[in-house]
């Protein structure tokens, strides 16, 4: 793979991407030719596509390069070996059972997380269910809950014998207590939830940017409602499930919160715990490390190979045709009260009840389950200390700073990736896509050590101040954004930038006045998305930030690291109302442009 | 937090020359270059902020000098400090963090010695080359006093093998130091490896296993847990502080379980780009900063009156120099007893 | 079979609150606004009208692809639709089948499963076997002469062949009813009129009912059964295509269908179905009148272009002969048109080719009596 | 004005190796498989011909929006794409106007702004201030019977609204040359022929030249300068309506344009312009023949139906005077069509309504001399 030919895109070979001047005579010659090829890409196309490849081909390499080095690199320094492989995958009994639990937790997380991010995101699109404000909300807010503490919360609610659940609800109805969420289901089950809004938000836009006709022809065709999702409209948005499976697999290989709280209490190991432990023993074994990560990066590579050869194998997901639709709801009629119910009791069992927990907690000194005692003893002081932190306002302004910088950052860089990769013939197109994805394999850890190893190195002004937290949120996230960015551009007919062509709009005018607005839906989600978990990236944050330049995670790590779980529960629900009401207003100035979304405010 | 090497050079000049220095002038010289420095000081710590900013609050006040604190795990104390040293830019002066992770920059040669006044009253425990142990984190178990009733308290580490903690008991997933130091406890108290093995045997098999000493303090207070083969005291402490049923001592307020301190040090950084101030917070980790440790309800490494967080703790040894040498074997050897959690029996 | 009363839909607010059945608000903009007709089986029913006066809405209303704001819904004993009882009967469950103005191809499935979807997801018991099916589908593709591109993705067609594509998936379950709105509107004249007789064929011979909507009046014309004719939402006449065009009840009709000469003209005698009127230009006789006006009564007298038989000279011996001046001439393949200035009026005219009379030439032009229509004036 | 030379395109490799020019490649599919023609200034240009014969393919290609596999185009002096000197104007910078068959509305954007965006992205010397913007897109609406619609969301449009404001984006900025893909074929004829005026004021008062596409034969033999019949991705005539229409060069075209009777014929003699020639069914003579066929050759008779001069007596004294009998009969409104049995042939007769014979019924009929067309057999 070589950067220079990702940087070329501009070629002249498809039509959209022939940009810049053109000779008006017809005079031959190498060395005119010559000319144009070096002419062509100095135009605002060239320039604009061109530095976003190299910008996005920096950003991946730099970790990757990292990683790859560390890991290959004899023990002795020199030269090549493999025995970092030995290390990581070898000696130890137990291996093949922790990658089966990996690979077991993770395609059950993903698959429950795409289930129900799915339906939810058709229900709250594509039907006219009730309550699509309060739906919307509760669809995110397990995202926006840090993971240790919906994971906590889940716990309290779920034990085999003080979980709330079991004691106040089915004992006193069943006799027996059937949760218990120390097992390979409860994990899949809290996992599952916490990620099913990455499978919503993009699932969401997906269903936004689809021509109902297609649903309609179906149904007159004399499909039923099941076989219609079934068969048009699943494998229509086929980029976008595909996407957000593969994101939440490798996430979920990757987690170790989940795993930790609920999977050690049942001996259920994951392959996570190993790389748990390599990254916190000294010397850190990097050579372990970055074998466990190019065990997901072939993986990874796996996925995204695949989702592209779904994508391209002669099939086509245009969705947003030539002609123009309205999202339109469908009329749930009967149903329409079960799906309300629906909507209720999901919102009950995923966002009340661990909310609940944390908010209860949040009022307490420490957490114990509530008797008419604790009850009497609620208190605010923990609302109190979190509003008292030293660093608290600091904290929250540069996770805000640093959390619509990335998004922004990350979502303009994927939008131009994306086009690169599907509107243009460019050769290295789809290496350019594969290293684009790369950055989701590699610990936050790795990549903040990476990142302080270049930038204590370069001359710039970058290193020790909150620009190389930006680069280390807009590494980590660019894997996502370049998901939600080329899913959302795979629904875009080309016509419509086509037309804007024809009409006279330069590259750039059709990009930012057509393209980008057309796969708002998708922008916008990522960028909500990429928002919402760089409030509470730590790994590679607690590494590269600087006194006086605190942020929100860090915070949170801290009120952890003090025992002070209750005053970490505050501080969660603070977070969950801010997030909330960020994504609110997004979504709001979102609706302004864009696909007009359908009533859902 | 970018230095020259000039500045390093110029740092180890000056860490010479306040060596060569009688001691009782040491502090005035360090005081009148740290003014020359900019009466600044840059620390990286693995304090949480509820410790280091009442600890940095006191020496500005005592030393006037501006403390930039960077708090972060030891692992990433460890790991930046590495980084900016091995680029030749210090960004931090002095460090207090996790003895493991000062012996390994000790190791890479990248501390500087320090000889002050201050070493006079530590242990000499707690003395080692090029840092010095500043405050203790010491292993006790802790239980539920609702769910363990005082007849079932533990009174040695061999209980916790008892058959009647059987499902009651939780171990840690990265305490192997904890499991180190009481095997070798156990070795030293005359226990044969066999014998050794089979109590860690019965505790594992009492035990479930989970992650993150807070998190387990949590499921402690809310009864979910009754007992925990071991946390730090001052978890615990901070848990019976808010009022939560937990202890990690018997009804009688005097625990025979052999606790193991585990220490936490302070160092100058050896190209610091301030190493008067280093110097002099070093100092004060040593003397005054004891106090503010206490009144933190934190275990200082040195006697300091008004201290109770030791009340009804037996101290033993705690064997900084083989876990750094054997570390992975024991992280191994814990890794697989914690496999066995839970299992024997069923 | 399918009646359709008083349907009225309006797009205002969108389905919001749309199950509560709100009635009569005052400023609402009905793009339907209180249709009524009936389609007989075996027959083949088109809506005719202006682009945007509600046909695709009807349609979709009675698909059920569109809640009604108002209205009733009839299939063969069966309600479909009825606000005032809350029925709405899911569009799967309807048993149509239809050709979307949009086509509505599925890009995802390959040609063959475009038309083969209907077919496969047809309750177990009337699913036909999989070589039945097969061989429907290809029949289906023959038909439409699509039988070259089985396995072409649909996206990789032509305008006109995702349009024949559509058609052929609403053709291969022979549904009962058909709705096509607009299906050959993307075709040559000679595949639309392949296609044309495909469809009547098959109706014919499977007794289908279809509601066509169609832009094309001389397709209407061929095709029809009975033609409804649409103006902003509301029905303006339905009757069989000769009567549509020979009656239209309004001026709206009469302008709509087809060309027309209009001239508002003061009725001098009545004598029987005989009527003599006076226009700016002159005298006309017309016969065969049905409902005749009063003397002294304001009409609309509307003259079809062909029948306007023009000379370039005299006859005299023929009633409603008058003199004119050639303006402009169109030669259209099969017919030429002559527009003639009689003092200000235009007379548009349309002959056989044969005639072709170059502009500036005098001619005379004569209109036979029963070719004379009027129109009340509304 | 525009030139377009030996156009190619296959969709085969969808251009992946394209840059390189790979040529005659054996089992290549072409879309349009080597395309001539030439559009003067001011022209209306009309490329007519089946579903699926390369039509949008061409237009593309003009466009700039598919890249050729081989050819030449160039606009003016411009060389806006040349196959064998990797030239490839990109389509921004092609100044044209478009409109898409399938309309490519941008569905984000109000109707208004819609048809503002050409004028917004004009580059900064040329774009009009925003008052003047203002009066163009309202004037473009207006035109095209939009300006009840401007500030609406276009996904709220009929069919054929949006494709009006598919025309509107395309005429506002005035293009020099204008590529319309079917921009007509979802609106009624009343509309459509508001619209064919309007596009041909605006063409002659702004002298724009356009290439249509069509599938509608009456506009495009009214509307055009000149015609190309494309057929399988080929042109297979380029002329004046009339000539296409008269003096069809294949028997596709013959076939294509309009509806024609066609026979198989031996030719008996040869004398000047007039050619004897027997069919199946009994003699007739041609005059005007230009190309006379040898004696003894084979040809193809075409006879237009509006050419079949039908009547109830024999008159005897014309030429090519057959007798037959009334077939079928169908009402077109303006004409009626009957179809007249002739041994087994079938002869297609197109009258004026006020000859309406009935099937059964026996009749003679004529075909004038210079209205028998011999087509070279191919
Ligand atoms: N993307 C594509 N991939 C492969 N083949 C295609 C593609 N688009 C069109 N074709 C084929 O190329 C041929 C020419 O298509 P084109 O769209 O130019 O036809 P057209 O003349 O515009 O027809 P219509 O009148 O139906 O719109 C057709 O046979 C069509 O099936
Ligand atoms: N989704 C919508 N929201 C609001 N108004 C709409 C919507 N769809 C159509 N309309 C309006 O309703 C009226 C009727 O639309 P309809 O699509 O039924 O017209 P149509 O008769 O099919 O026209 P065409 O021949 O152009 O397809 C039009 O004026 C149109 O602008
Ligand atoms: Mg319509
Ligand atoms: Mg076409």
């Amino acid at each position: 793979m070589s950067l220079t030919s990702t940087t070329t895109p501009t070629r002249d070979d498809g039509p959209a991407s022939s940009p810049g001047p053109e000779p008006r005579s017809r005079r031959k010659g190498p060395a005119h030719r010559l000319l144009r090829r070096i002419r062509r890409p100095l135009s605002l196309q060239g320039l604009l596509v061109g530095a976003t490849v190299i910008v996005v081909g920096y950003l991946a390499l730099v970790p990757l390069g990292y990683l790859i080095h560390d890991t290959f690199l004899s023990a002795d320094g020199s030269g090549v070996s493999l025995d970092a492989f030995a290390r990581a995958y070898g000696g130890d009994a137990h291996a093949g059972e922790m990658m089966l639990n990996s690979l077991w937790f993770a395609i059950g997380s993903a698959a429950l997380a795409l289930l129900l991010g799915t339906v939810l995101a058709y229900v709250q699109v594509r039907t006219d269910t009730p309550f699509k404000g309060l739906f919307f909300a509760a669809s995110l807010v397990p995202l926006i809950v840090p993971g240790i503490l919906y994971t906590t919360s889940w716990i309290f609610l779920a034990d085999p014998t003080t979980g709330l659940l079991n004691s106040l609800l089915f004992t006193p109805l069943s006799g027996s207590s059937p949760l218990n969420i120390y097992s390979i289901w409860g994990m899949i089950w809290v996992q599952g939830l916490h990620l099913a809004p990455v499978a919503f938000l993009l699932m969401v836009a997906a269903f936004r940017a689809m021509d109902p006709s297609l649903e309609e022809s179906a149904a007159m065709s004399g499909a039923g409602r099941l076989t219609v999702l079934r068969r048009i409209t699943v494998p229509l948005l086929r980029p976008a499930m595909v996407s957000s499976a593969l994101l939440m697999f490798i996430q979920s290989l990757e987690s170790f919160e989940v795993p930790g709280l609920l999977g050690l209490q049942n001996g259920i190991y994951v392959f996570t715990s190993r790389i748990y432990f390599v990254l916190r023993s000294y010397p850190i074994d990097y050579g372990a490390a970055g074998a466990y990560a190019i065990g997901l990066l072939v993986i990874a590579v796996i996925g995204v190979l695949l989702s592209s050869w779904l994508q391209r194998s002669s099939r086509n997901y245009q969705t947003v045709g030539g002609k123009a639709f309205r999202p339109r709801p469908v009329e749930l009629g009967r149903a329409r009260a079960f799906v309300g119910a629906g909507v209720i009791l999901y919102f009950l069992v995923t966002v009340v009840l661990p909310v609940g927990v944390l908010v209860y907690a949040s009022l307490l000194k420490y957490y114990a389950a509530p008797t008419g005692e604790t009850l009497s003893q609620l208190t605010l002081d923990n609302y109190r200390a979190v509003l008292t932190q030293p660093f608290a306002l600091t904290a929250l302004k540069n996770s805000l700073v640093l959390g619509v910088g990335a998004a922004t950052v990350v979502m303009l860089l994927a939008a131009i990736v994306a086009w690169v990769v599907l509107r243009t013939k460019a050769p290295g197109r789809r290496i350019l896509d594969l290293l684009a994805f790369t950055p989701i394999v590699i610990p936050g850890l790795v990549l903040g050590l990476a990142l302080a190893f270049v930038y204590l190195r370069t001359p710039l002004p970058i290193y020790g101040t909150l620009l190389i937290l930006l680069i280390s949120y807009c590494t980590r996230y660019l894997p996502y954004g370049m998901r939600y960015a080329s899913s959302a551009m795979a629904q875009m007919s080309p016509e419509l930038e086509e037309s804007a062509a024809v009409s006279g709009a330069s590259w750039f005018q059709t990009f930012r006045r057509v393209l980008l607005p057309l796969m708002s839906g998708g922008i916008l989600a990522g960028w909500v998305y990429i928002l919402i978990v760089s409030f509470r990236e730590l790994s590679s944050t607690i590494l590269l930030y600087s006194p006086g330049k605190e942020v929100l995670s860090v915070l949170i790590w801290e009120q952890f690291e003090n025992g002070q779980f209750t005053t970490l529960a505050a501080l969660g629900v603070c977070m969950v109302t801010l997030l909330v009401l960020l994504v609110a207003i997004a979504y709001r100035l979102g609706a302004r442009f864009g696909l007009q979304s359908d009533s859902a405010n | 937090a970018v230095t020259t090497s000039s500045a390093g050079t110029k740092a180890n000049d000056f860490y010479a020359q306040i060596a060569g220095l009688p001691k009782d002038q040491q502090v005035a010289k360090a005081e009148e270059v740290a003014r020359q420095e900019g009466n600044t000081l840059s620390l990286y710590t693995s304090m949480t902020s509820d410790v280091a900013t009442p600890v940095t609050q006191a020496f500005e006040k005592k030393y006037g000098i501006k403390v930039n604190v960077f708090r972060g795990t030891s692992e990433t104390v460890l790991q930046r400090t590495l980084q900016e040293v091995q680029a030749g830019k210090a960004g931090a002066d002095a460090l207090e963090t996790n003895f493991a992770e000062l012996m390994a920059l000790a190791d890479n040669k990248f501390l500087a010695d320090f000889n002050g006044a201050a070493l006079d009253k530590v242990d000499s425990t707690a003395k080692f080359p090029q840092w010095t142990a500043t405050r203790l984190n010491v292993f006790q178990p802790a239980w539920n006093t609702d769910l363990i009733k005082p007849a079932d308290e533990p009174h040695s580490w061999e209980d916790l093998a008892l058959p009647k903690y059987k499902g009651k008991l939780t171990l840690e997933i990265s305490d192997s130091d904890w499991y180190a130091n009481v095997t070798k406890y156990w070795l030293d108290q005359g226990k044969s490896q066999a014998e050794v093995d089979s109590l860690w045997q019965g505790i594992a098999a009492n035990s479930k296993v989970a992650k993150g000493h807070v998190t387990m303090m949590q499921f402690l207070s809310a009864g979910q847990s009754a007992m925990q083969a071991m946390n730090y005291t001052y978890i615990t402490d901070h848990a019976i502080a808010a009022g939560a049923p937990v202890t990690h001592l018997p009804r009688s307020r005097v625990s025979k379980i052999p606790a193991f301190p585990r220490p936490n040090g302070v160092a100058m950084v050896k190209n610091a780009q301030r190493p008067a101030s280093a110097w002099l917070f070093y100092h004060f980790m040593l003397t005054d900063g004891q106090k503010e440790l206490v009144k933190l309800k934190l275990t200082p490494s040195t006697k300091v009156p008004g201290d109770k967080s030791l009340q009804g703790i037996t101290l033993v040894p705690f064997d900084v120099e083989g876990l750094i040498k054997d570390a992975a074997y024991w992280d191994n050897k814990y890794d697989a007893l914690l496999r066995s959690a839970g299992k024997s029996g069923k | 079979m399918l009646t359709v009363e008083s349907l009225k839909k309006s797009y205002d607010d969108t389905t919001r609150r749309s199950s509560r059945r709100s009635s009569g608000q005052g400023t609402r903009v009905y793009a339907v606004g209180g249709v009524d007709f009936e389609v007989h089986a075996g027959e083949l029913f088109t809506l005719l009208g202006p682009s945007g006066c509600g046909k695709t809405t009807t349609l979709r209303a009675v698909a059920g692809l569109e809640r009604p704001t108002e209205g009733r819904v009839t299939l063969g004993g069966t309600v479909l639709f009825d606000s005032a009882h809350g029925i709405n009967v899911h569009a799967n469950r309807r048993g149509l089948g239809m050709v979307f103005q949009s086509y509505a191809i599925w890009p995802h499935l390959s040609v063959f499963k475009n038309v083969s979807f209907p077919l496969e997801v047809m309750p177990r018991a009337k699913r036909p076997g999989r070589k039945e099916i097969q061989e429907r589908v290809e029949h289906a593709l023959d038909v439409t002469e699509l039988g070259a591109y089985t396995s072409r993705p649909a996206t990789k067609l032509s305008g006109g062949q995702q349009q024949r594509l559509a058609l052929a998936r609403a053709l291969v379950t022979r549904p009962e009813l058909m709705l096509l709105d607009e299906p050959l509107s993307n075709l040559d004249a000679k595949l639309r009129e392949t296609m044309r007789f495909e469809l009547k064929r098959l109706q014919r011979e499977l007794n289908l009912t279809a509601i066509y909507v169609t832009h094309d009046q001389a397709e209407a014309l061929v095709m029809s059964s009975r033609i409804a004719v649409m103006n902003k939402g509301r029905v303006e006449q339905i009757g069989k295509p000769r009567e549509i065009y020979t009656k239209p009840a309004t001026r709206f009709v009469a302008e709509f269908i087809g060309t027309s000469n209009f001239m508002e003209a003061k009725v001098v005698s009545v004598s029987g179905s005989e009527v003599r009127v006076d226009t700016a230009q002159g005298r006309l006789v017309a016969r065969g009148v049905e409902v005749a006006p009063a003397v002294g009564a304001t009409v609309l007298i509307s003259i079809r272009p062909e029948c306007v038989d023009l000379s370039r000279e005299r006859r005299g011996n023929v009633p409603n002969e008058w003199a004119g001046t050639v303006l402009t001439r169109a030669f259209m393949g099969d017919v030429v048109d002559h527009i003639v200035g009689v003092g200000d009026l235009e007379i548009h005219n349309r002959s056989n080719p044969n005639l072709s009379i170059a502009p500036g030439t005098e001619v005379h032009f004569s209109v036979a009596p029963d070719k004379v229509i009027l129109v009340p004036l509304d």
